[in-house]
């Protein structure tokens, strides 16, 4: 008996969303940056379920999920420069204290 | 289909030539000098991007029709988004040398940016795998990500940076969910394939649109569309003026041309979802840019809110898609986006000249009498403003006036007709930054300044503004080019 | 001969636009030499088009043709032309363009002294836009040329309106009350392209527009019917009117007063009249009525007026009535076809509405130059404070008194032939709505009379009552001082015009019958 | 056909003063005798061309038959051209006749007539004071000149809307002449200033011309042209003309001839100051009195009269279709005749008397015209023209004698009364035959002849031939009306000469009042000749023993034109009842005047003898039936209040609709704003927190920053398009 599919996808459909419940809830960048990274990584399961049932013989949603995890780093890499760019001249990461440009 | 080295180079050659430009340039500003303000690193990028600009056209005059490595096709409509894209970024590259040598050390790094956004457009307009159109967008997220926050400790610099981020990291989570769906549906990346298998499978009927929608969602913040708006005036508020001017155009040129090609290759069995769709979005679009504009006080952030505005208009290009060989839709979107490129960059950095003699304010005061103090520039910003309004000759009539004929070709009568009632709306705050410049007494003192390469950068956006309205034919025949092959291709 | 005649009418619209080029290329200190050169300059399309008057006259008043046609390929990948010609309505509407523009230069010359460079860079500019719009005959080009007028008018108003007026306020309402109707106007012309697949209007007035789809027919007809009621302008949609031409500059108000109302009008005969004929007889009955309307409404506010300028404004709304009503009652006969003596009315009617274009332009556009000249001398058009002036400035008095007496139609005058001209054909066609029209012309003769005549001119001039006069090159002054010799060069022409198209208006009526005969037999009628 | 080749000179009569009048005010006008020299040449010049052609027609009676027309095409009007032409019939000649002889007596007048006004100060105007001038005396020359074109033009047009045009020409000159003075004004802000009544008789005039033009184009329309003998040629057109009909509200089925026979007809109306529309006429006498002399009596306001002859064929027409329009002729000019009479008698002003009169004597006209008395219609047309000419200059020259004896007076030193003086008041006169002999005696003439003196007088026949008109054909109530109107005539106007010429001076300016410059005498003497004598053109052939010989060509020839237009226009031959009657009625009005007026001249200050008798009905007569207070009532008010009412509603309703929408842009642009604010994001974090809380989570978990509010909605947005996708 294996696993079916649909247990995966609720999975990362389950993951994706507490990803990004995190984005909206917490207030330190940081942690919405890690919400962003939970939801990456739950499209990362999605795409290795997907492989795995359809298409094993085709490495495609493999090399997609090597590809996402490049990518997510390279955005962590970033986010994480920008923000500590933005506590050198704020003291805060906090998200709803850098909020000069409005409407 | 297989191609030999050689022929892959060819095809590559634009990104190729950017590739090495970038390194070039980071490699010039190891060695640069103090007392250099950056303009050997920039002459080289803007170099680069003319040269990969030349290479994209000699390919396009070419014909070329190839899936290169599988996974980009060299066709037509990729080359004129590349060639406009390139010409684009190097305007804003010349436009900004003065400008950024005051404010930055990392000159060097700053031109190769951009560089590197336009070869992230390059792919990302190529692109007709889902991989690639996923790298793509987030290259060019991460790029404009560092060059939205690239002035340090210039507060509003990094909070645009910081909003750009956490708003395009979300959205890139959501249209990565979308692509997974997709592959999921299909059991492919490639996007050909999976229009095709989508258009033999009923049953995938409802994923396929939840993934259109994720999809759209993940696209269209890089173009600003309502609902996916909300970074847009902010970062274009908060960014170095060139970057905004770069946001704008190339970013979202890059935008539209990636959601034409995902939506008219993977998704052509859903035009009649999407065309209702994409017709909401952009009556939305166009309302709340223009709405919100009108109530501005500063020039640029009026000016953020009127690009989300033109967004609008463009978006109506491929609501209104169709295969008539003349108002076909995506010709409008096409022609439109190229003119708007220049406009829009012309507006956008001739607020430099403003911002260095206000120190830093683009409030309507400061454009008050400009016509009297420095009727150059005045005149080539009502040149701008006219074209974005949409008055004729400029190319910003052409451009409304191809996206207007395509939604009555559909016969979106209603659609039509609030696009041209937004016309309207949009006429009245253009002309109100006309009416500060020339009908108002100045506040300010003494004229404003441009250096010699923004004024460069401006007289020529202002020439090829009025050389698409006039020799029409000549880029339409481009542009009309680009779709046959398109929908030769795919749709 | 052939060459000129087929490149004449790039020529004349192109001319001001290269001139104002080299206007921007001029120093902005020298500007005696811009004043000079743009007077100059202008006189070519004057000369010009009076050529091309004579030329029609001589050689193709009985061809039944649309003469010195050019056509190119513009973007030819939507069939858009650059396609230029003229017939016997479009040529006197040249001449009366290029009159009233050199004119208004030479006017402007004298009294604008500041921002003289922009000046008559943007009016150079504007005769190229109005030019264009009576020789397109290519839909785009047609609205390219029609929005090219609109920027420099709005900068017109903007920049040198008099600043108790609002200036800003009544350019932008300018702008956008035009742009509004005419952007609608844009997606009509687009359906007529989706419906017979040409933007040229020759060729879709042969296919003809949206035989098959009523509905699309009736969207484009009122589409392209509110753009022109826009700028005729036609009650209700006239209200731009007063505050623009009061807030213009003189020769600002000349100009939009003398041509470019005309352009609504011209573009009802020229291209709806042509494309949608059917519609137009369907709704001629609303044309004719919004023209009946504007003519008595408009002369009943005229004479509530006690500010010249905004009362002169205001009988425009009035006179450009008789245009509406006039091209209303065409409409109205198309769909007349058995009913015999339509056809003639139907020949008068057009008649009487294109001969109200041309009277219109001069007679309204001397009035406004005499709203200049008392202005220009007493800083003010609160016809309260006048009176007696027929003693004091004579040879003022006697022009007003030609310009107000054609103005009001009298019999001898230009007006005259337009007004009867219009009655005679509406008459014949819809006499309910000509019945309620005469009202206006008693109204006209009381605003005219009353408001005009008996406040500035009439009873005993009294110094007491105003003392900001000054001559007119703003030197301080006891009294009002007689026009100047510039003034009387201005205004004289027209004056001229007035008296000798009144007594013998039988070459302009020739070049109007001549359009009006092919235009109507075009239509089959 | 043949014509005399002095009809081709007949386009070049209105020319002469057209020329004149270009070129005094672009030339001449400075030099002011240059101005009236140029003047009075071209109107002798018109007056030769006048009288050839008019002569060469009375000697050519045979030509009745073959009216004189010449046209040149003129204005291109669809598929046809319209012809523009001259024409010379009978009447035509005869009004040639009269008009050139008129206006050039006019002409010479006014030379000396025009000298350095009253009512201005000299201190203003020193060189016009020092020639003795008015200060626009060349401006005066101009405008007679223009208006002499216009009535000459009028007269020789061949077609209905040439006519029309120098009609309206003649309207114009009208106006300005009447407001010649437009800088006079009097203490008594309700006496009306010659500006003022300008305007008003030019707007009155328009009412009637407006719908003489609706008539104008209905025929046009039903005719396809507008030449006099083209339409009346044919009478098949005007038969069914006559006999087609439309439907009209209030009035129902009218024929299309009798329609346009009113709607012509009230054009008359206007220009002939008939009843209702007469009330311009009187202040018209503002302008100065060689214009009354020769617009408001002789010439303009006979050119109604002119233009219902011209167009009695349509009339006629239109009677024997059954419309009533002869008979509304008829009665407005007969109640005219009477109703305008009776308000001369208690007139004071010395040309207010007259232009009643006037008034009163074009409805004769009118009556006649009415009743199908054409002949007779044209003769006291012509007729009228000379005396009542006559009596406006003579006046004019009284007016001028008591004006030069008002300052004459100040002159020399009595600043006694400072008060206004009023030169036109009759009760400031008196006496005035031994100032004035000349200018009495012809006056006298001219009143005795607008009396109808018997036998003597050329008004006696021509206003006779009416009245047996009227008796012969059975119009009772006219005649009675009519015959009432004669002793009403003749009593005012002996009013008027006893007031003005007998008794004693009653005041010291008409005590001084010196006889008129001859430039002014003479054309009073030539006029007078005619007003005596012309009446012997139109003596009836069975008049009791002068009937056979005295000439009544005049009479004959215009028959024989009526023959020739279909107008079957017999003469009534003569009949000593009515005769008798009005010669009794004349003589009688006569008589009572001399009882009131003559026999105990009034003295200085005393009141109208009249008003304590008449009492009230006096000061109604005065009063002018307060038909000029009624009219401002339903006429002016109104349409200045409507006026106003217009502009307001255009300024608040029609222009805020735009503004509105205007607004309802920036108001939504702000409420967008808000609204996003407020209600989508804040609704948003209330709602995602409400869901956080039904699920048991903590509350308030979410507490977004302004990045995180942008994220919700992206998040929503996409739920939203989700959700969407059931609905497909």
């Amino acid at each position: 008996m294996t696993v079916p599919l649909s247990w995966y996808l609720i999975f990362a459909t389950a993951l994706f969303s507490l990803g990004f419940f995190a984005v909206l809830s917490r207030r330190n960048a940081v942690a919405v940056l890690m919400g962003v990274e939970l939801m990456l990584n739950a499209v990362n399961v999605n795409l290795v379920a997907f492989w795995r049932y359809l298409t094993p013989s085709d490495l495609s949603g493999q090399i997609f999920v090597v590809f996402v995890f490049t990518v997510a780093a390279a955005e962590a890499a970033v986010g994480l420069a920008l923000m500590i760019s933005i506590y050198r001249t704020r003291k805060t990461i906090n998200v709803d204290e850098i909020n000069d440009l409005n409407l | 289909m297989t191609l030999n080295v050689s022929a892959i180079i060819r095809l590559l050659s634009p990104e190729l030539i950017l590739l090495i430009t970038a390194f070039v340039v980071i490699g010039v500003d190891l060695a640069r000098r103090r007392q250099d303000d950056g303009r050997t690193a920039a002459t080289v990028a803007v170099v680069g991007l003319l040269l990969a600009a030349f290479a994209s056209v000699l390919l396009y005059l070419s014909q070329p029709g190839e899936i290169v490595l599988f996974t980009m096709a060299i066709d037509v409509y990729g080359l004129f988004f590349k060639t406009a894209a390139f010409i684009g970024i190097a305007l804003v590259i010349i436009g900004s040398v003065n400008f950024m040598a005051g404010r930055s050390k990392y000159l060097g790094e700053f031109y190769a940016l951009l560089v590197f956004a336009a070869l992230a457009i390059s792919v990302a307009v190529s692109a007709t795998n889902l991989i690639l159109v996923y790298i793509g967008i987030e290259f060019l997220s991460i790029t404009s990500y560092i060059l939205a926050g690239f002035l340090r400790g210039d507060k509003r610099s990094e909070e645009a940076a910081i909003k750009y981020f956490l708003y395009g990291a979300s959205a890139g989570a959501i249209l990565l969910f979308g692509l997974s769906i997709l592959y999921g549906v299909t059991g492919t990346t490639d996007m050909a394939t999976i229009g095709d298998l989508l258009l033999r499978s009923d049953s995938a009927h409802w994923l396929g649109l939840v993934a259109l929608m994720m999809v759209l969602a993940g696209i269209g913040y890089k173009a600003s569309l309502v609902p996916f708006h909300q970074w847009a005036p902010d970062t274009y508020d908060g960014a170095p003026t060139p970057v905004s001017a770069f946001l704008s155009t190339a970013s979202k040129a890059a935008g539209f041309a990636v959601l034409g090609r995902v939506i008219l290759t993977a998704f052509p069995q859903f035009q009649p979802d999407w065309t209702q769709i994409l017709g909401a979005i952009a009556v939305l679009t166009m309302f709340l840019g223009n709405l919100t504009a009108l109530k501005q006080k500063s020039v640029k952030r009026m000016l953020a809110y009127s690009s989300i505005g033109q967004a609008g208009y463009i978006l109506l290009g491929l609501a209104a898609v169709n295969a008539s060989p003349d108002f076909g839709g995506v010709n409008g979107l096409m022609i439109y986006l190229f003119g708007y490129i220049f406009t829009n960059i012309g507006a956008f950095l001739l607020l430099l000249a403003i911002e260095k003699k206000s120190g830093g304010s683009t409030d309507m005061e400061q454009f008050d009498g400009l016509a009297t103090r420095s009727p150059v520039i005045a005149l080539l910003m009502a040149f701008f403003l006219i074209s974005l309004a949409g008055v004729p000759p400029t190319a910003g009539f052409l451009g409304k006036f191809y996206v207007f004929a395509a939604v009555m070709n559909q016969q979106m009568l209603v659609l039509g007709a609030l696009a041209a009632l937004n016309t309207v709306i949009a006429a009245f705050y253009y002309l109100n930054v006309i009416r500060h410049m020339y009908f108002s007494e100045s506040t300010v003192e003494g004229g404003v300044s441009a250096s010699k390469g923004l004024m460069t950068v401006l007289v020529v956006n202002a020439v090829m503004i009025l050389a698409i309205g006039v020799f029409a034919q000549f880029f339409m025949v481009w542009v009309n080019n680009s779709v046959t092959m398109l929908v030769a291709n795919g749709f | 001969m052939d060459l000129l005649r087929s490149s004449v009418l790039t020529l004349i619209v192109f001319l001001p636009a290269v001139g104002s080029v080299i206007v921007a290329l001029m120093p902005k200190e020298k500007e005696d030499l811009i004043k000079k050169f743009s007077i100059w300059w202008s006189v070519i399309p004057l000369l010009l088009t009076t050529w091309l008057a004579i030329d029609y006259a001589t050689n193709f008043l009985r061809g039944n043709q649309m003469a010195y046609q050019a056509k190119f390929a513009w973007i030819p990948s939507i069939g858009v032309n650059y396609h230029v010609g003229a017939d016997g309505l479009s040529v006197p509407l040249l001449f009366l363009t290029a009159l009233l523009t050199t004119l208004g230069l030479y006017y402007s010359a004298r009294v604008i002294r500041k921002r003289v460079k922009e000046f008559f860079l943007l009016f150079l500019l504007l005769a190229t836009g109005m030019f264009g719009v009576f020789v397109s005959l290519d839909l785009i080009l047609f609205y390219v040329f029609w929005e090219i007028g609109l920027v420099p008018m709005y900068f017109l108003i903007g920049i040198w309106g008099n600043p108790k007026d609002r200036p800003q306020y009544a350019a932008i309402k300018f702008f956008l009350y035009t742009l509004a109707g005419s952007i609608f106007m844009l997606l009509a012309m687009i359906g007529v392209y989706l419906s017979t697949g040409t933007f040229d209007i020759l060729d879709a007035a042969a296919k003809g527009v949206w035989l098959n789809a009523p509905t699309f027919a009736m969207l484009s007809f009122w589409a392209f019917f509110i753009a022109f009621a826009i700028k005729v302008p036609s009650f209700p949609f006239h209200t731009w009117l007063p505050d623009a031409h009061t807030a213009a500059p003189t020769a600002g108000s000349v100009i939009l007063a003398g041509v470019l109302l005309k352009l609504g009008a011209y573009g009802i005969l020229r291209v709806l009249l042509s494309l949608f004929p059917g519609q137009f007889a369907q709704f001629g009955w609303i044309v004719a009525l919004l023209g009946v309307i504007g003519i008595v409404y408009g002369a009943f506010v005229s004479l509530a007026q006690t500010d010249l300028k905004r009362l002169i404004a205001y009988s425009s709304v009035s006179h450009m009535g008789y245009i509406m009503l006039g091209i209303g009652a065409v409409g109205v006969a198309l769909g007349m076809k058995n009913v015999a003596g339509a056809q003639e009315s139907a020949a008068m009617a057009f008649n009487g509405a294109s001969l109200q274009m041309f009277m219109h332009g001069i007679i309204t556009g001397a009035l406004f130059f005499l709203v200049g000249v008392i202005y220009e001398r007493a800083h003010t058009r609160d016809l309260k404070v006048f009176g007696g002036l027929s003693a004091v400035v004579p040879v003022y008095y006697a022009t007003m008194m030609f310009a107000g007496f054609a103005s009001l139609g009298l019999p001898g005058l230009a007006g005259f032939w337009a007004e009867f001209f219009t009655f005679r054909g509406a008459f014949g066609i819809v006499p309910v709505l000509a019945v309620i029209g005469v009202i206006g012309i008693v109204i006209t003769a009381a605003y005219i009379l009353y408001r005009i005549i008996q406040s500035l001119f009439l009873g005993e001039f009294d110094p007491k009552r105003w003392d900001h006069w000054t001559t007119v090159f703003g030197e301080h002054a006891d009294g009002p001082t007689d026009m100047a010799l510039f003034e009387k060069v201005t205004l004289w022409p027209l004056v001229i015009l007035m008296v000798l198209l009144g007594l013998w208006p039988t070459p302009l009526l020739a070049f109007f019958n001549e359009a009006s005969v092919n235009i109507l037999s075009s239509l089959h009628f | 056909m043949n014509y005399p080749s002095v009809f081709n000179l007949t386009w070049l009569i209105p020319l002469p003063t057209a020329l004149a009048f270009f070129a005094i005010i672009l030339f001449a006008n400075p030099k002011k005798r240059l101005s009236s020299n140029i003047a009075v040449g071209a109107v002798i010049l018109a007056w030769i061309m006048s009288w050839a052609v008019a002569i060469v027609f009375f000697l050519n009676p045979e030509l009745t038959e073959h009216p004189f027309d010449l046209n040149a095409p003129w204005l291109p009007m669809g598929t046809i051209t319209f012809h523009m032409g001259v024409a010379v019939d009978a009447v035509t000649a005869g009004m040639l006749f009269m008009v050139g002889f008129v206006l050039t007596m006019i002409f010479i007048y006014s030379t000396g007539y025009m000298s350095f006004p009253g009512h201005l100060d000299p201190a203003k105007y020193p060189d016009a004071a020092k020639e003795g001038l008015d200060p626009r005396y060349s401006r005066f020359f101009a405008y007679i000149s223009l208006f002499a074109t216009g009535m000459l033009g009028l007269v020789v047009a061949n077609n209905l809307l040439m006519l029309f045009i120098f009609w309206e020409i003649m309207g114009l000159c009208s106006y300005l002449l009447i407001g010649f003075w437009f800088d006079k004004s009097y203490p008594d802000p309700k006496q009306i200033t010659p500006k003022q009544a300008g305007l008003k008789a030019f707007l009155t005039t328009r009412v009637g011309d407006v719908l003489f033009m609706m008539g104008l184009i209905f025929l046009f329309i039903h005719a396809g042209d507008l030449n006099f003998q083209a339409i009346f040629g044919n009478q098949e057109f005007l038969h069914e003309l006559s006999t087609s009909t439309v439907n009209l509200p209030f009035f129902g089925a009218v024929t299309w001839a009798g329609l346009i026979s009113m709607l012509i007809f009230w054009g008359a109306i206007g220009k002939s100051a008939q009843f209702p529309l007469h009330v311009w006429l009187p202040d018209a006498m503002e302008g100065p009195t060689p214009v009354s002399a020769l617009i408001h009596a002789a010439t303009m306001v006979s050119a109604g009269v002119y233009l219902i002859v011209r167009m009695s064929p349509l009339f006629s027409a239109a009677a024997h279709g059954g419309s009533g329009v002869m008979m509304f002729v008829a009665f407005i000019g007969a109640f005219t005749a009477l109703f305008a009479a009776t308000i001369a008698v208690a007139q004071k002003d010395i040309k207010k008397v007259l232009a009643y009169s006037t008034i009163s004597q074009l409805g004769y006209m009118f009556a006649a015209l009415g009743i199908g008395a054409w002949v007779a219609a044209i003769i006291h047309l012509l007729i009228h023209a000379f005396f009542k000419s006559l009596l406006f200059m003579a006046s004019g020259s009284v007016i001028h004698g008591v004006e030069h004896g008002h300052h004459h007076v100040h002159e020399h030193g009595e600043h006694g009364h400072e008060g206004y003086f009023d030169p036109q008041d009759m009760f400031n006169m008196g006496g005035l035959l031994k100032r004035m002999p000349v200018t009495g005696w012809t006056f006298i003439i001219g009143g005795a002849s607008l009396s109808a003196f018997p036998l003597i007088t050329a008004g006696f026949w021509s206003k006779d031939e009416i009245l047996a008109h009227a008796w012969a054909d059975g119009h009772m109530a006219v005649y009675w009306t009519l015959a009432a109107g004669a002793f009403l005539t003749a009593f005012y106007t002996f009013r008027q000469i006893f007031l003005t010429f007998f008794g004693s001076p009653r005041t010291e300016a008409a005590e001084h009042a010196p006889e008129s410059v001859r430039a002014m005498t003479w054309p009073l003497v030539a006029l007078a000749f005619f007003a005596l004598f012309g009446g012997f053109v139109a003596v009836p052939e069975d008049f009791p023993v002068i009937g056979g010989l005295a000439s009544d060509f005049m009479a004959k020839l215009m028959e024989m034109q009526g023959e020739f237009y279909g107008l079957h226009v017999a003469p009534a031959g003569f009949n000593w009842t009515p005769a008798l009657i009005s010669m009794t009625l004349a003589l009688s009005g006569i008589v009572v005047a001399w009882l009131v007026y003559g026999r105990k001249p009034l003295a200085a200050g005393k009141p109208d003898p009249l008003r304590k008798p008449l009492g009230p009905i006096y000061t109604i007569l005065e009063n002018k039936y307060y038909f000029d207070e009624f009219y401002h009532l339903v006429a002016v008010r109104p349409t200045l209040w409507l006026a106003q009412f217009f502009f307001l509603f255009d300024r608040n309703v029609i222009d805020r609709i735009v503004n509105w929408v205007g607004a309802l842009g920036r108001w939504l642009a702000a409420a967008l704003r808000r609204w996003i604010d407020e209600f989508i994001i804040d609704a948003a974090v209330n709602g995602a927190g409400l869901v956080t809380t039904w699920t048991g989570a903590v509350v308030r978990l979410i507490q977004t920053g302004q990045a995180q509010n942008y994220l919700l909605i992206l998040l929503l947005s996409v739920v939203v398009l989700l959700l969407l996708i059931p609905l497909k």
